[in-house]
C-alpha cells in the first residue's frame, strides 16, 4: 500500500492483484479492474469497463513525481513512501520560520539583483528579476527580510528552482 | 534566379521557408547560435553555419555575421523570416549593397511604414482612413491639451517610435489628460530614446483585422483577404482566423481596395499585412503594416489557396505576379492557434525545458507547422512559441470542431504549453458565436481559467497509473535473487539482451 | 440521431472515422483483436472491447461479435470502413436486423455490385458503357471461341465471381483461346467454387480511372469527380491523384453522369465509388462499383472541400444531401502516397516488425493519416499499408514537388517501408509527364529500382556515425574503474541520478 | 581503429581526436573534421564543412549491426571486430557444404511444408509456405537437397530469419 496525492488530496493505493494486463487495484474504498498495458515508455493504454484512456506520465525531479495527462485532464502526481512522509513531516513548519531561498520555477538568466546582502527589505520589494524567452519576471518578498546570501551574479544562466537569494 | 537562400531566422519559421525552398529545388542554408546547435532548422537545411553566442543580439541580430555567412555559403538571396531582422532597413539596404537579394521590401517602404506618424501622413495621402488623431509628433502640452478636448475623450496617447505598448496611454477622464502625456512621454524617451507622441481617437471594442498583401516590382498588387487576430493576451495573438466572423462582402472589397492603396504608396515590393482597428459596426482605420511575412499567414495559404513564400521568392526573383484580384477568392474558413511553451494558469509564464513526449494531431483539414521534437531543450532565449495548429473546414462552425478534435489529441509533455487554454477558448460562447474583439481574453478570464467537469475517472487512472509505474521500477531495481515469481520468458529475455545488446 | 458509432476495423482508416466522429459530437467504439490491444485506434477510441485471436477470420470479420459490441456498447450505428466487412451484404442486412444504423449501402445495392455479371447487366439496362463481351456466364468451350472470334482478340476471359486477378486469362493468339478458358475455369472453380466465367474485350494500355459519388435516401446523388488510380503494383493502388493529368472537362462531365446513373440503378445509398477502365483516347467501360470509402478518398475531401466520413454519416442519418453538383468543383491538385510496411527492393515482400523512430512530414499543404507510433508492433495479421500522405498544390507540378519534399523528411525506421520507392515515383518522367497506366511500375521498373547518385558523403557519414555509436556504447559498458580522462561533469551527471532516477 | 563493412566495402575507422562535438576521424585514407552531435536516442546531426547531414541509426541483431538513413540514402553497416572477424572467417566456407536452413526474413505463420523428412527434392522445389500481411512467400531450395530436419508445423507463428527447415 502507497499513499498518492494528488492536489490536496490524499488517496490510498493498493495492488490488489496482477496477473499481465490484468490488474486490480483499490483506491481508498473503490476497486478497480483494469486493463493496463504500458503502449509507449511512459504512456499506458488503460480499459476500465471498456472505457478507453490514454495516460501520459512525466516525470518530475524524482521517480516519486508525475505529470500525468489523460486526453481530458492534467493532474500532477506525487507518490507518498516513508522517505517522502519524513521529509514532508521536517519541512512542514511554520512557512516564515528560518531561511527561506528565492528561485524561479524556470531556467533563464538573471537580468538584475536590486538588493545587496544585509539589506532590510519590506514585503513586496524585489529581489531578482529573471528573464526568459523574451519576457521579464520579478521575484519579490512576501514579507519583510533582510537578505542573508545572493548566489547568482547579474547575467548568469540559471536552472528552473534553483536557489538564487536567500532571505531570512 | 535565386538558387541558394540563406534563412536569417529559426523555429518553425525557419523550417517553414526550408520547405518551399526545397519544392522549388532552392538550396537553403541555416545559421544557428550556441543555443540552437540541435535545433531542428539546423537539421533540416542543406548547410547550416554558426554565428555566435545564444542571446540574439549576439548573433541573430548581427547584420555582419548574417552576410559574412551568406558570402561563405555563396546564398544569393536571404530570407528573414519574421522577428530579428526581418523589419530592419539598414539590413535590407546592406544586402542590395553587398548584391544579395532581400526576400523582403527595400528599406524605403520598411523606414516610412516604421514610423507611425510618416505612415499615418502617407495613408492620409493615399485616402486610406486613419484614426482620427494628430499627424504631428506634439511636444507641446497645452496644444495637445486642447487637441484632445478637440477629439473628444477617450483618446490614446502613444510615442511615435513605439510599439509593443510602450509609452502609450489610455485617457478617459480630463483629468487624467495631463498626467498621461508626461507618462507617455517620459516612458517613450527611456525606451526609445524619442519622446515625441501623438494622440489617436481610442476605439472602444476594437478588433484587430488585417489584410495580406502581394506586391511584386512591376507595379501589380493584390490582396489576400482578410484575418481576424483579436484572440489577444499581453497584446499578443494568440487565435487567428479567416474570414473575420463580422466581415461584409462590401466592407472586404473595400478594405481591401485600400490596403492594397497603403501598399503601393510606399512601393511596397514582397508580401506584407495592413493592420486596421475595427469596430463593431466595421468603421475601419489604418493602423500599422507590416512589412514581412506574419506567424499566422498560414489560414491566407490555406483559405486562398497560394504558397505565400514561393510567392516572396518569385517577387524577389524579379518575376511578374500571376494571381489576379478577380480570381482569386476564399474558400472555407481556417483558424490557427499558436502553441506557446508557457503556464497558461500561471499568468502565461514562459516555460522552456525538455520535450519529453509528443503526439502530433493529423488528419483531414490539420495543418501543423512546429519545430521541437522529443529530447528537445527548448532555448530560454528566445520566443516562446513552438508550433502552429491550423484547422480548415468548410465552415466556420466546423473549422472550431475540427481544431477541438485536434488540440484534444495533441500532447506534448516536459512543459507547460498553452494547449487547454486554448482548447477552452474554443468553447468559450464569445468565440463559438464569432462576437469578440480584443478584449476577449479579458472579458472571458473566468471562463478561460475554469476547469470543465469530466465524466469518467480519469483522477484516480492518473493515480493508479503513477502508482504502476512506480511500484515498477522499485521492483526493477531489487537485485536479481531477490526477484520472486520471475516468468520464464522474461529470464529468457534478459538473456538474449545479454550478448552485448546495450 | 447517431449519438455513437462503432468503428468495425483498425489502422489508419477507424483512426480517420473516429476522428470525423469526434468532430461531430459522436463517441466512437473499437474493437480489437488480440494482436491489436496496443493499437492506437484503440487508445483514440472512447470505448474499446476486445473480439477475439489475431487472425481476422476470428475477430473482425466475426459478424456476431461485432454485432454483440455494438449492443453491448449501446452504439447506434457501425461503420465498417474498407476491407474487411465493409462490402458484406449479409453483415448490412444484419445490422438492419438488429435495429443498428450500417453506414454504407443496403443488401440490394452490396450483392449487385458484387456480381461482374448481375452489375455489367444493371449498367447496360442504365445506359452506362460497358467493356464490349458477353453478358452471360460462359459454360460452352464452342460458344465460348465463337464469341471471341467475333469479338477480335485481344480478350480478357474473367471469372464471373473473381476477383484479385485469380481465374482471369489474357487470350493474344487464337492458339491460345482453349488452353486459356479450360485454365481459367479450373482456376475459378478452385478459388471461389464457381467456373462460370465472361469474356471481355481487352484493353490495351488502360487507365484506372474512379469516380467517387454520394447518394442519400430521397433520390439525391452527386458525383465529386475523378481520381486516377493507375500506378499500381501486384494489381494494388500505390499513388492515386486527382484530377486525373488526362482528363478534359468534356469527358468529365459526361463520365460524372454515368457514374451517378450507375449508383442510381442500385438505389444506391452512402459513399461509393465507381471504377471505369480507359484508353489513351479517354473511351472509358464500368469496371466495377465499390460500395464503401475507398483507401484513396483524402485526395477528393482536399480538392473538393468536403469530409466524405461526415457525408457518410449524415446520410445514414437519413439527412438530405445538401450537396449540388453545379455547386461542386475541383480546386488545385492532390496526389496520395500509400507508405507499405514492405521491402521493394526485395519484391515488395512485406516486412513486419517495431517501430524505432518516426519523423511525419509537416507543413503546408500535407495531410498525413496513419496509426502506427513509436515502440509499436506493427502485427502480422493485417495488411501492410501504414500511413497515407496527402499533398495537395494549385498545380499538379507543385503538388508533385511538395510530395516528394514530404517523403525526403518522412521518416520510418525499424522496419523497411515503400518510402524511397515513392520518391523514385515522383522523379519517373512518365509519371511528372502525366503520360503513365496501368502498366507505370512494370514499364519503369529498371527506373524505379535503380539509386540515385547523390553529392556528398552519405556513405561515410554513415560509417562514422555508426563506429562512433558504437565505441560510444562500448565505452559506457567498461566498468568506472576503467575509463580515463572522465570529464567532471560527466561524473557530477551520473551521481545525480543516482538518486532514484531509474 | 575498427573495420567498419557497407555492401562489399570494408572501411579503416579510426578516431584521431574528439572534444565534445568536435571531432576528427579518419575513414581510409581521408580524414573528416566533423560537428557531430546526437540530438535524439540515435539519431546525430552532423556538419561537415557546413553541410549539414541527419543522420539515423537503427541497431540489427546485435550492437554491431546498423541500418543507417540520411535523409537522401540508405545503408546497411556492420562493424567488424575480432569476434565477427571470426565468426565471418569460420562461417565463409562454401555456400552448398554441409546443412542449411531455409528460413523466411520476416515473422509470419507457416501456411504449408510441402515436403517430409527424407524427401529428396529437387532444385526450385518449394519446402515452406510462409504468410505475413495477407501475402503468401514460398521458400524453395536453389539446388538439389534432401529434406533433414523440420523445425515448424503448420499454423504455427515464427519469427523473421527462424530456422524453419534443414535441408542436406
Amino acid at each position: 500500500m502507497l499513499e498518492v496525492k494528488v492536489g490536496e488530496r490524499l488517496a490510498k493505493v493498493k495492488l490488489m492483484s496482477r496477473d499481465g494486463n490484468t490488474v486490480q487495484v483499490k483506491v481508498d474504498e473503490k476497486i478497480y479492474n483494469l486493463d493496463l498495458l504500458e503502449v509507449e515508455k511512459g504512456v499506458y493504454s488503460i480499459l476500465k469497463d471498456n472505457r478507453s484512456y490514454n495516460v501520459e506520465l512525466v516525470e518530475g525531479d524524482n521517480a516519486k513525481e508525475f505529470t500525468v495527462n489523460t486526453y481530458e485532464e492534467s493532474f500532477d502526481v506525487n507518490i507518498i513512501d516513508a522517505e517522502t512522509r519524513y521529509l514532508m513531516n521536517r519541512g512542514n513548519g511554520d512557512e516564515d520560520d528560518g531561511d527561506k531561498a528565492i528561485s524561479s520555477p524556470m531556467p533563464g538568466k538573471v537580468v538584475s539583483i536590486p538588493v545587496k546582502v544585509g539589506d532590510k527589505i519590506t514585503e513586496g520589494t524585489t529581489v531578482v528579476v529573471v528573464e526568459a524567452m523574451k519576457m521579464q519576471s520579478e521575484y519579490k518578498v512576501k514579507v519583510d527580510r533582510v537578505v542573508k546570501e545572493i548566489l547568482v551574479k547579474e547575467g548568469e544562466a540559471i536552472d528552473g528552482k534553483q536557489a538564487l537569494v536567500i532571505v531570512e | 534566379m535565386i538558387k541558394k537562400v540563406l534563412v536569417a531566422n529559426r523555429g518553425e519559421i525557419a523550417i517553414r521557408v526550408m520547405r518551399s525552398c526545397r519544392e522549388m529545388d532552392i538550396r537553403s542554408v541555416a545559421v544557428f547560435s550556441d543555443a540552437d546547435r540541435s535545433s531542428m532548422h539546423v537539421r533540416y537545411a542543406d548547410e547550416a553555419y554558426h554565428i555566435g553566442p545564444s542571446p540574439s543580439a549576439e548573433s541573430y541580430l548581427v547584420i555582419d555575421k548574417i552576410i559574412e555567412v551568406a558570402k561563405k555559403s555563396g546564398a544569393d538571396a536571404i530570407h528573414p523570416g519574421y522577428g530579428f531582422l526581418s523589419e530592419n532597413a539598414e539590413f535590407s539596404d546592406r544586402c542590395k549593397a553587398e548584391g544579395i537579394v532581400f526576400i523582403g521590401p527595400d528599406s524605403h517602404a520598411i523606414n516610412t511604414m516604421g514610423d507611425k506618424i510618416t505612415s499615418r501622413k502617407k495613408m492620409i495621402a493615399a485616402d486610406v482612413p486613419v484614426v482620427p488623431g494628430t499627424t504631428d509628433p506634439i511636444i507641446d502640452e497645452d496644444e495637445a491639451i486642447k487637441t484632445i478636448n478637440e477629439m473628444g475623450l477617450p483618446v490614446m496617447i502613444k510615442a511615435s517610435a513605439g510599439g509593443g505598448g510602450k509609452g502609450m496611454r489610455l485617457v478617459k477622464k480630463e483629468s487624467e489628460i495631463l498626467s498621461s502625456i508626461r507618462a507617455a512621454r517620459s516612458e517613450a524617451l527611456n525606451s526609445f530614446g524619442n519622446d515625441a507622441v501623438y494622440i489617436e481617437k481610442y476605439i472602444d471594442s476594437p478588433h484587430h483585422i488585417e489584410f495580406q498583401i502581394l506586391a511584386d516590382n512591376h507595379g501589380n498588387a493584390v490582396h489576400l483577404f482578410e484575418r481576424e487576430c483579436s484572440v489577444q493576451r499581453r497584446h499578443q495573438k494568440v487565435v487567428e482566423e479567416t474570414p473575420s466572423p463580422i466581415m461584409t462582402p462590401e466592407v472586404r472589397e473595400e478594405m481591401g481596395k485600400h490596403a492594397v492603396a497603403a501598399a503601393q504608396a510606399v512601393n511596397y515590393s514582397g508580401a506584407g499585412t495592413i493592420e486596421f482597428i475595427t469596430d463593431n459596426d466595421l468603421n475601419y482605420y489604418f493602423l500599422e503594416m507590416n512589412t514581412r511575412l506574419q506567424v499566422e499567414h498560414p489560414i491566407t495559404e490555406r483559405v486562398v489557396g497560394v504558397d505565400l513564400v514561393k510567392q516572396q521568392i518569385n517577387i524577389a526573383n524579379n518575376e511578374v505576379l500571376k494571381l489576379k484580384q478577380d480570381e482569386l477568392q476564399q474558400k472555407g474558413h481556417a483558424i490557427e492557434c499558436r502553441i506557446y511553451a508557457e503556464d497558461a494558469e500561471n499568468n502565461f509564464m514562459p516555460s522552456p525545458g525538455v520535450i519529453k513526449h509528443m503526439s502530433e494531431p493529423l488528419g483531414l483539414g490539420i495543418r501543423h507547422d512546429g519545430y521541437v521534437y522529443e529530447g528537445f531543450e527548448i532555448p530560454i532565449f528566445y520566443d516562446p512559441m513552438i508550433s502552429k495548429l491550423i484547422a480548415w473546414a468548410e465552415t466556420r462552425e466546423e473549422a472550431i470542431e475540427r481544431m477541438r478534435r485536434a488540440l484534444y489529441n495533441y500532447k506534448i509533455t516536459g512543459i507547460k504549453t498553452s494547449m487547454k487554454f486554448l482548447e477552452r477558448i474554443m468553447e468559450t460562447p464569445d468565440f463559438v458565436n464569432g462576437q469578440y474583439n480584443t478584449h476577449f481574453v479579458e472579458d472571458n478570464m473566468e471562463f478561460l481559467m475554469a476547469k470543465p467537469d469530466y465524466e469518467g475517472d480519469n483522477e484516480d487512472m492518473a493515480i493508479i497509473t503513477a502508482f504502476i509505474n512506480y511500484t515498477d521500477k522499485l521492483d526493477k531495481m531489487q537485485p536479481e535473487p531477490m526477484k520472486k515469481n520471475m516468468a520464464k520468458n522474461w529470464k529468457d529475455f534478459g538473456r538474449k539482451r545479454s550478448i552485448l545488446r546495450l
